[in-house]
């Protein structure tokens, strides 16, 4: 029944790919033993030079890679019956640009890791954390097949519940970190399911196979297709942060920055993402289910925006700017522009690194601070860090010609061509995003010091290796949008035409899907005009706000209007859900407990033994000692026995 | 002047069957009734009695020895009772200066 | 060698016998011995195995021949794992309990290698009254085990577990006994007869209900499970480890090999009810689990929840679900034994199993901790561990068997991580307390007994097929009979 | 028949041990009677001889129960030390009547004539009698005696009564010539109410003997106020020798009226289990519990008796055996307790486990048997029994049995808890040797019964 349709290859290739995921699991399982033993130096040598030599691999296979896709075959992980699931690698163009977006920013987040952790004293356990999930993380987006994916799926959100509560004497880091995990079980069990529902079908989980089988039947919206990719989106909704699923991101925050910039923005986000573009031609035998993914992304982009506005904790903002992004890519993914997606995909991971880093860079300077309200005026302490943080800001604001602007103006472009009115919430969004990106930015770098006065003096720029990481980032977030440049600037769009083949499925099995209805440049023109004039508007009202008038938001105890006051306290969606989900379930565990458990099954097992001692007690006083008795009792039944055998019968 | 047997075939054996049976639930009631402990033992002696009696008739009607010879063991056997059961009493007799059956109901429940 | 089935069996007696004489707390490290040694058995017995569904090993003998009751032991594929899994578990029990010194330490290990010749009986019997002759023989010595060396309450709550189980193998009896007269010509019990038989479906439900109930009150399944969170928490560590990790499985074992293939009309009729049932244990267990204060009422919940997905995986009649719920077996004694026996380190050191006195350990015991999550990410299914495969074939036979009861029994995967990393939390993380502030890290014997259950943790989870392989030939043999 | 002989005149011989000061000599010597009466009763094995005009038969049936209750008394003998000890004068006396009442036993299994039933019977039961009431001055031995003496002549006069009609119905009083009066063509005989009136009181009588509800009334009070030695026999040679008659009479005479006697044996059999199971429950005085469990175990032998064909014959023997032994150590360790810590109910055996691990592990073993727990004998007699039923197809009457023996491992092992899991309330209870090794003996027969029962499955 398993057939291997890409071809399988055993020579030194197969160790390289094999070397990839293997180098950052031994560098895991080296620091992780090796812990407060091991000198900072080495550790963070071993973590840093683990992930960079996969990534100097993931380079080489990249420029080895001939545009054939192939597949690793290790060993045989499960086979029962008719199942069999491989435990093998695929490389092709889409794992190749995941890996080196993982291994490339990873190796640089690893870098930065080295200074920002220098006084943990836990610091090779962060590295081995670290390390394994870019382990995980490699093996999600190298597997041959849905359980692969799986594995790694599950294995980046174990690192994610691991580093989120790596300083684990604070409770309410290990609750933020228990809520993340928890969050993305929820959406496991949607993406098991679908896994499932994918075996029942077509008889296997091996992506090769399934594409092949399903680019043959060209009917789109079958059920039972539209029930796996849905199913199979929950699992994306879980780990994308996507609504309603999105609050343990947030919370997320309480992890290392170094953490939130690398899983919580770069790279394990993303996952969800890499899940639908790999499998879009079911995606596109659904489109049901692609409309409502870009519902649902919108809605994400529009809402976690709205939030943004109004949060002052530098991380926070910067972490619901990630759910907004996420948001878009979604929105993209649901007007089937997949290669536009994982354009934004890469261009956000570049900048959303870097203000992560920089608010790291920060949050270091300003000794653990994390509110914007108590900053202020960090322009000349801080120059590197202020200039990429800027550049960092323009490229999600999307000001050409940072990477920014061409991912999201392609992506809005797409989406223009589907609907308008997503299109013009798309826009309410970056200009959301733009305003409250620099109202961070003016408040953080601009005006006057709010801190305390130790913090004034301790006020410093970060050390080389934190500053470098963010240099080589912002660079990254400047030209990196030339790899797709905008059909009007030149014809030849590098990553749509690399990742070209990886839709070729999608091809096959609904030919018109991608209808070649290009608008025509005049539109795109406007298209791109309009959204940067949004931005620009959104930066001069942030200016106004916050520089001439430099206002600083109310501090926490000051009573604010209902809609701000709404805002600014998320809506109060975890509220809702903690009276709606967790309380229930608290309540529901007690009360079996206490009612059905001791109050119904036990004292019915019980009983048993109640009734048959009270008949015991019951049946003595038949013996009552005196003779008399026993012989009336004696003739009595011989007496019935008499009657029952010859006047009964 | 006739043999034994003939003249105990002169009554129908219903007779016996039922006189002895009379007998025998006169003995029972007896048992019930009373409550000293000779009597009691007495009224079971009756009930013996009564099959003795009605195992003469049968063998007679019968013609077949069996019967009586029964009616012997069931007399040493009885005989045998008898002293076992007066010692018994006795001995009781001596400890409780009673011979009420229903003095003697400790042991219950 | 060819008696190895034999062998296995007789040499735990016989070293129980001789260790009764070992006066002291020589006693352990004898009795440690001879586990060891059975082990080695069991090996060699994994060695000489060929993958087929042949019983292998076999070893017949008339026992009451007028009765054609014999005494035929072998092993197959379920058997051999099973054996594996109780001879690997039992030297690690033995050892677990070296840092206790038990009062008649000879008769405490005594009954333990007793028990484990019952537990490898009831494993390697195929004659119905032979198995429930050791099924009987297994229950007794964890009966002592747990009554005389267990907590304070444990006489009531013990003699309450000992009633109810035997009572419910007393209903197996009945079913045996109505089975063995149905066979043909001079009766007898042997397990193809009773494959052979063809009954009527009134009659294969009765004998179903008969069988079932036994098996359901020792594995437990929903309403049967009343005995077991108290009985876990008042038994000594050891004795817990021996019910919940070993013990447990006779009753899937006794499904597996003694209800399915031999009623397979009987259990048509009811599977669906039997699932729900399960399937309410699964949401049932882990749901209260949630709100447990005491570390092994916790895990004896979870244990419920756990079990009730083997029974619901097993009771689908799948190929999935079988081998799923086999593997999960061996994966869940490891689990189970792993934690219980942390939760032992944990409350010897404290003296507390009570979440909320606990906290902030993993500041002073790196090893622990690692020991610990292992152990747990197993225990919640986390990719690449032991749990994992399991879970997975077990869901996807539910799956298969209807999609809303896949969906449902699938909570687990969610409710299972949210009871075991509450109590992670609460045990390892936060802030130290005067209880906490001098926990000592892991001592060797301790390492000894950790390692090779999660060197198992990792075997499993990353190389099933290693198991997976050595039961398919039989779980394809027993499903043909039960698609016969 | 030689055991017959033998054990009268043996009994006579020990009057005259008797006579000695010190009566050292009595124990051993009974216990060597007895060991030569088992010898030369097996000579008798597969040579079927009939005496006194066919009114004996002494076949493999007779020698093999013969075998058990001869066994069982010697087992008894151990656990008499403590009357030697306090040279009670009439110690010879009592084993003469326990070797006299022997002879009744034989007899009963060894009937082809119902006069030969009845003279042993009472031969069995005037012995019990005395014996009931053989400790004088203690108030409740002589209840005891008188309890069981005149309920005891009472059920002899009902049985006495059905033998007289059963043979005015027939005109005979072997059991063979029954049979065939009672099946054989004749059907006005089979009609007739004298036989089946005559039949009913016959069960009832015997039925009293073997103490089965609703005439086990005697039972608990006998049990508890006789000396404890003679209530082990009493529990044990009368319970096997009366059901090897019962069985005899009602498989060979009326095995023909099977449907008049089913009903009525059905229904004392239903209450029998209930009356001794439940009763049981409640008890707090180990003797009473005991006294009860021998009701619930008449109880399940007269299952066998219900299902008489091929099995039941080794059923009722297995069952008889593995029961004796059980009751006999059960006792004979109640007697070692009690005498020293002077209380018969369960607190007596506090801690025995640590204070006496010999004593406790056989108790536990006798419980498991009599609780019918694998690995004794028990299980297997139970097991024996369920099948012949089941033949039978008795199925709805072995899950009531089944029910009720769920209750009886209750009782049973409330004793085993008491010995094992509370603390000890007393010192160590001193155990002659003697008896230690009659126990050890004990335990493995009854363990070596549960692991190798095909040794003893198929006697008959």
């Amino acid at each position: 029944m398993q057939t291997n349709l890409l071809p399988v290859i055993n020579s030194e290739m197969a160790l390289f790919c094999l070397l990839i995921p293997l180098l950052p699991l031994i560098g895991f399982i080296i620091n992780g033993l090796g812990n407060r033993k091991l000198p900072k130096g080495l550790a963070s040598l071993i973590g840093c030079g683990t992930v960079l030599a996969s990534f100097a691999i993931a380079l080489f296979l990249f420029s080895s890679f001939n545009g054939q896709p192939y597949v690793v075959d290790l060993f045989d992980w499960i086979s029962v019956g008719n199942l069999r699931i491989p435990f093998s690698f695929q490389i092709d163009q889409l794992s190749l640009i995941m890996l080196l977006l993982v291994t490339g920013v990873g190796s640089v987040i690893h870098i930065y890791s080295a200074g920002y952790m220098s006084h943990d004293v836990n610091f090779g356990k962060f590295f081995a954390f670290l390390n394994l999930f870019i382990f995980s993380m490699l093996l999600l987006v190298m597997g041959s097949n849905y359980v692969m994916m799986f594995v790694g799926w599950e294995g980046v959100g174990l690192c994610s519940y691991l580093l989120i509560g790596f300083w684990n004497k604070v409770t309410p880091y290990n609750n933020a970190a228990k809520k993340a995990f928890i969050i993305n079980r929820i959406g496991d069990l949607g993406f098991l399911l679908g896994i499932f529902l994918l075996f029942t079908t077509f008889g296997s989980v091996t992506y090769a196979d399934i594409f092949q089988q399903a680019a043959q039947l060209h009917e789109v919206n079958q059920p039972v297709i539209i029930a796996i990719t849905l199913l199979l989106f929950v699992g994306a909704m879980g780990k994308s942060a996507q609504l309603p699923l999105y609050t343990w991101l947030p919370d997320a925050m309480a992890g290392p920055t170094p953490v939130s910039a690398l899983i919580h923005a770069a790279t394990m986000v993303t996952a969800g993402i890499y899940m639908v573009i790999r499998s879009n031609v079911l995606y596109t035998l659904a489109p049901t289910t692609l409309e409502f993914i870009a519902i649902i992304g919108l809605a994400t982009a529009v809402f976690a925006a709205t939030i943004g506005l109004a949060q002052n904790d530098i991380k926070k903002v910067l972490a619901y700017s990630t759910v907004s992004q996420l948001g878009y890519m979604f929105l993209a993914l649901g007007v089937m522009a997949y290669t536009s997606s994982m354009f934004h995909v890469l261009t956000h991971a570049f900048f959303k690194a870097l203000l992560f880093l920089g608010a790291g860079s920060v949050i270091h300077a300003m000794s653990g601070e994390q509110d914007v309200r108590f900053m202020g005026g960090l322009r000349k302490k801080l120059p590197v860090t202020f200039i990429t943080f800027l550049i960092g800001t323009l490229a999600i604001s999307g000001i050409p010609p940072f990477a920014g602007f061409f991912s999201k103006d392609e992506l809005l472009a797409q989406v223009y061509e589907h609907s308008k009115i997503m299109w013009a919430f798309g826009l309410l969004t970056s200009f959301m995003t733009a305003f409250y990106m620099f109202r961070l930015l003016f408040l953080t770098f601009f005006g006057t010091f709010r801190g305390t006065e130790e913090q004034r003096h301790h006020l410093h720029e970060s050390p080389a290796s934190m500053t470098i990481p963010l240099i080589i980032l912002a660079i990254l977030s400047t030209i990196g949008g030339f790899m797709g440049l905008p059909a009007v600037f030149s014809e030849n769009h590098i990553l749509s035409n690399f990742l070209e083949p990886v839709l070729g499925f999608s091809r096959l099995a609904v030919p018109n899907a991608f209808a070649e209805a290009h608008l025509d440049h005049s539109t795109e023109y406007m298209l791109m005009g309009i959204s940067v004039a949004v931005a620009v508007i959104a930066i001069i009202v942030a200016y106004v706000m916050y520089v001439s008038k430099n206002t600083v938001p109310a501090s926490d105890r000051t009573e604010t209007g209902g809609l701000h006051k709404l805002v600014y306290h998320k809506y109060y969606i975890d509220e809702i859900y903690n009276a709606i989900i967790v309380r229930p379930v608290m309540w529901l565990s007690t009360g079996l407990h206490q009612f059905v458990e001791k109050g119904i099954i036990d004292p019915i097992v019980n009983g048993f033994g109640k009734v048959t001692l009270a008949g015991g007690r019951n049946l003595r006083f038949l013996q009552t000692g005196a003779i008399g008795f026993y012989i009336f009792a004696m003739v009595i039944s011989i007496a019935l026995i008499l009657i029952l055998n010859f006047v009964i019968r | 002047m006739n043999e034994i047997p003939e003249v105990i075939r002169t009554i129908p054996l219903q007779y016996y069957l039922f006189f002895s049976s009379t007998l025998f639930v006169i003995g029972i009631i007896g048992v019930l009734t009373r409550r000293n402990a000779i009597v009691v033992f007495m009224c079971i002696e009756l009930m013996l009695n009564a099959v003795n009696l009605l195992l003469t008739a049968f063998s007679a009607y019968r013609s077949d020895a069996n019967g009586q010879v029964f009616v012997f063991f069931i007399m040493a056997v009885a005989a045998a009772e008898v002293c076992v059961g007066l010692a018994i009493i006795v001995m009781i007799y001596r400890n409780l200066r009673s011979t009420d059956i229903n003095i003697l109901s400790n042991l219950k429940w | 060698m060819s008696n190895l089935t034999l062998y296995l069996l007789l040499w735990p007696a016989l070293a129980g016998l001789l260790i009764l004489f070992i006066k002291g707390q020589n006693a352990k490290r004898a009795a440690f011995g001879a586990a060891i040694i059975e082990f080695i058995l069991v090996l060699l017995a994994m060695m000489q195995y060929e993958p087929n569904a042949n019983v292998q090993f076999p070893f017949f003998h008339t026992w009451i021949e007028n009765f054609g009751i014999n005494f035929s032991i072998g092993m197959d594929g379920i058997s051999l794992l099973l054996v594996f899994l109780t001879a690997f578990l039992v030297p690690l029990i033995i050892l677990s309990s070296f840092p206790h010194s038990y009062k008649n330490p000879n008769v405490f290990y005594a009954l333990i290698l007793f028990m484990q010749t019952g537990l490898i009986g009831v494993f390697t019997s195929f004659d119905a009254f032979l198995f429930y002759f050791f099924w009987e023989v297994a229950l007794i010595p964890i009966y002592f085990i747990a009554g005389v060396w267990g907590g304070e309450r444990r006489i009531p709550i013990t003699f309450k577990f000992f009633l109810y189980t035997i009572i419910g193998s007393l209903f197996m009896l009945v079913g045996f006994v109505y089975l063995y007269f149905q066979t043909p010509g001079t009766h007898t019990s042997d397990i193809n007869a009773f494959y052979q038989l063809s009954l009527n479906t009134t009659d294969q439900s009765w004998i179903f209900w008969f069988l079932f109930i036994a098996f359901a009150i020792k594995m437990p399944v929903f309403p049967f499970h009343t005995w077991q969170p108290d009985t876990y928490t008042e038994s000594p560590t050891q004795a817990t480890m021996l019910l919940s990790g070993i013990m447990l499985k006779m009753g899937i074992y006794g499904v597996i090999r003694w209800l399915l293939p031999v009623v397979p009309q009987g259990v048509s009729q009811w599977d669906t009810l039997v699932i729900i049932l399960a399937i309410i244990g699964i949401v049932y267990g882990a749901i209260i689990a949630i709100r447990q204060h005491d570390l092994k009422r916790l895990v004896a919940f979870s244990s419920i929840s756990h079990v009730g997905l083997i029974a619901a995986g097993i009771f689908t009649l799948t190929e999935h679900g079988m081998q799923g719920g086999i593997i999960q077996m061996l994966s869940h004694g490891i689990n189970v034994v792993g934690l219980f026996f942390i939760i032992d380190i944990i409350y010897r050191r404290t003296h507390t199993r009570e979440i909320a006195n606990l906290g902030g350990i993993t500041q002073t015991t790196p090893a622990l901790s690692i020991f610990f999550l292992i152990l747990l990410l197993g225990t919640v299914a986390l990719p690449l561990t032991n749990g994992f495969v399991g879970e997975f074939l077990l869901l996807s036979g539910v799956y298969q068997y209807n999609n809303w009861m896949g969906a449902v029994a699938g909570l687990t995967i969610i409710l299972g991580a949210v009871y075991m990393l509450r109590m992670f939390q609460g045990v390892m993380f936060g802030e130290q307390n005067e209880v906490t502030a001098t926990f000592r890290d892991l001592t060797g014997t301790e390492k000894a007994v950790l390692i090779p259950l999660v060197i198992m943790v990792f075997w499993i989870g990353l190389h099933p097929n290693t198991f997976l392989s050595l039961t398919e030939p039989t779980v394809g043999h027993l499903l043909g009979i039960i698609n016969r | 028949m030689n055991s017959i002989i033998l054990l009268t005149s043996f009994g006579i011989l020990n009057l005259f041990v008797g006579f000695r000061k010190s009566n050292k000599l009595v124990l051993p010597a009974v216990f060597l009677f007895l060991l030569i009466v088992l010898v030369v009763n097996f000579y008798d094995w597969n040579n079927t001889t009939t005496y006194f005009e066919r009114m004996l038969t002494i076949d493999n049936f007779a020698v093999a129960f013969t075998g058990v209750v001869v066994l069982t008394t010697i087992l008894v003998i151990p656990f008499a030390k403590r009357y030697v000890d306090e040279q009670n004068e009439s110690l010879a006396e009592f084993f003469s009547i326990l070797l006299f009442s022997l002879v009744g036993a034989v007899m009963m299994v060894a009937y082809e004539n119902l006069l030969m039933l009845f003279v042993g019977i009472e031969i069995l039961s005037i012995s019990m009698y005395v014996l009931a009431g053989s400790d004088k001055k203690n108030l409740r031995s002589n209840e005891a005696g008188l309890k069981y003496f005149l309920m005891g002549s009472f059920a002899t006069g009902i049985l006495l009564f059905g033998i007289v009609l059963i043979y005015g119905a027939t005109g005979t009083f072997y059991i063979t010539e029954i049979s065939s009066a009672a099946t054989a063509g004749s059907g006005d005989a089979l009609t007739s109410p004298l036989l089946a009136m005559g039949l009913l009181f016959t069960l009832i009588g015997i039925s009293f003997k073997v103490s089965a509800a609703p005439f086990h009334f005697w039972t608990p009070d006998v049990y508890e106020g006789t000396p404890t030695l003679f209530t082990a026999f009493m529990s044990t040679v009368v319970k096997t020798a009366g059901f090897a008659g019962f069985y005899k009479l009602m498989s060979v005479s009326f095995a023909g009226a099977y449907d008049i006697w089913y009903p009525t044996l059905v229904a004392m059999t239903v209450i029998t289990l209930g009356i001794g199971n439940i009763g049981a429950v409640a008890q707090n005085s180990f003797k009473r519990m005991m006294a009860y469990s021998s009701i619930s175990h008449a109880g399940y032998l007269m299952i066998a008796l219900l299902s008489f064909n091929d099995r039941s014959e080794n059923a009722i023997f297995f069952y008889a055996l593995a029961y004796s032994i059980a009751t006999i150590a059960a006792f004979g360790i109640l007697k070692l307790v009690s005498d020293q810590r002077d209380d018969i109910s369960y607190n007596a055996f506090n801690g025995l486990g640590q204070t006496n691990p010999l004593l406790a592990a056989v108790m536990t073993i006798s419980m498991c048997s009599l609780a019918g727990i694998p690995l004794t004998g028990g299980f297997f007699g139970k097991l024996f029994i369920f099948s012949a039923a089941l033949e039978q197809n008795l199925l709805w009457l072995i899950i009531v049995a089944i029910l009720m023996s769920m209750v009886g491992i209750y009782y049973y092992f409330r004793v085993v808890i008491a010995m094992y899991m509370r603390e000890p309330n007393g010192e160590r209870v001193a155990v002659s040797s003697s008896a230690s090794f009659a126990l050890i003996f004990m335990a493995i027969l009854t363990i070596v019964m549960g692991v190798l029962p095909g040794l003893m499955s198929n006697l008959l």
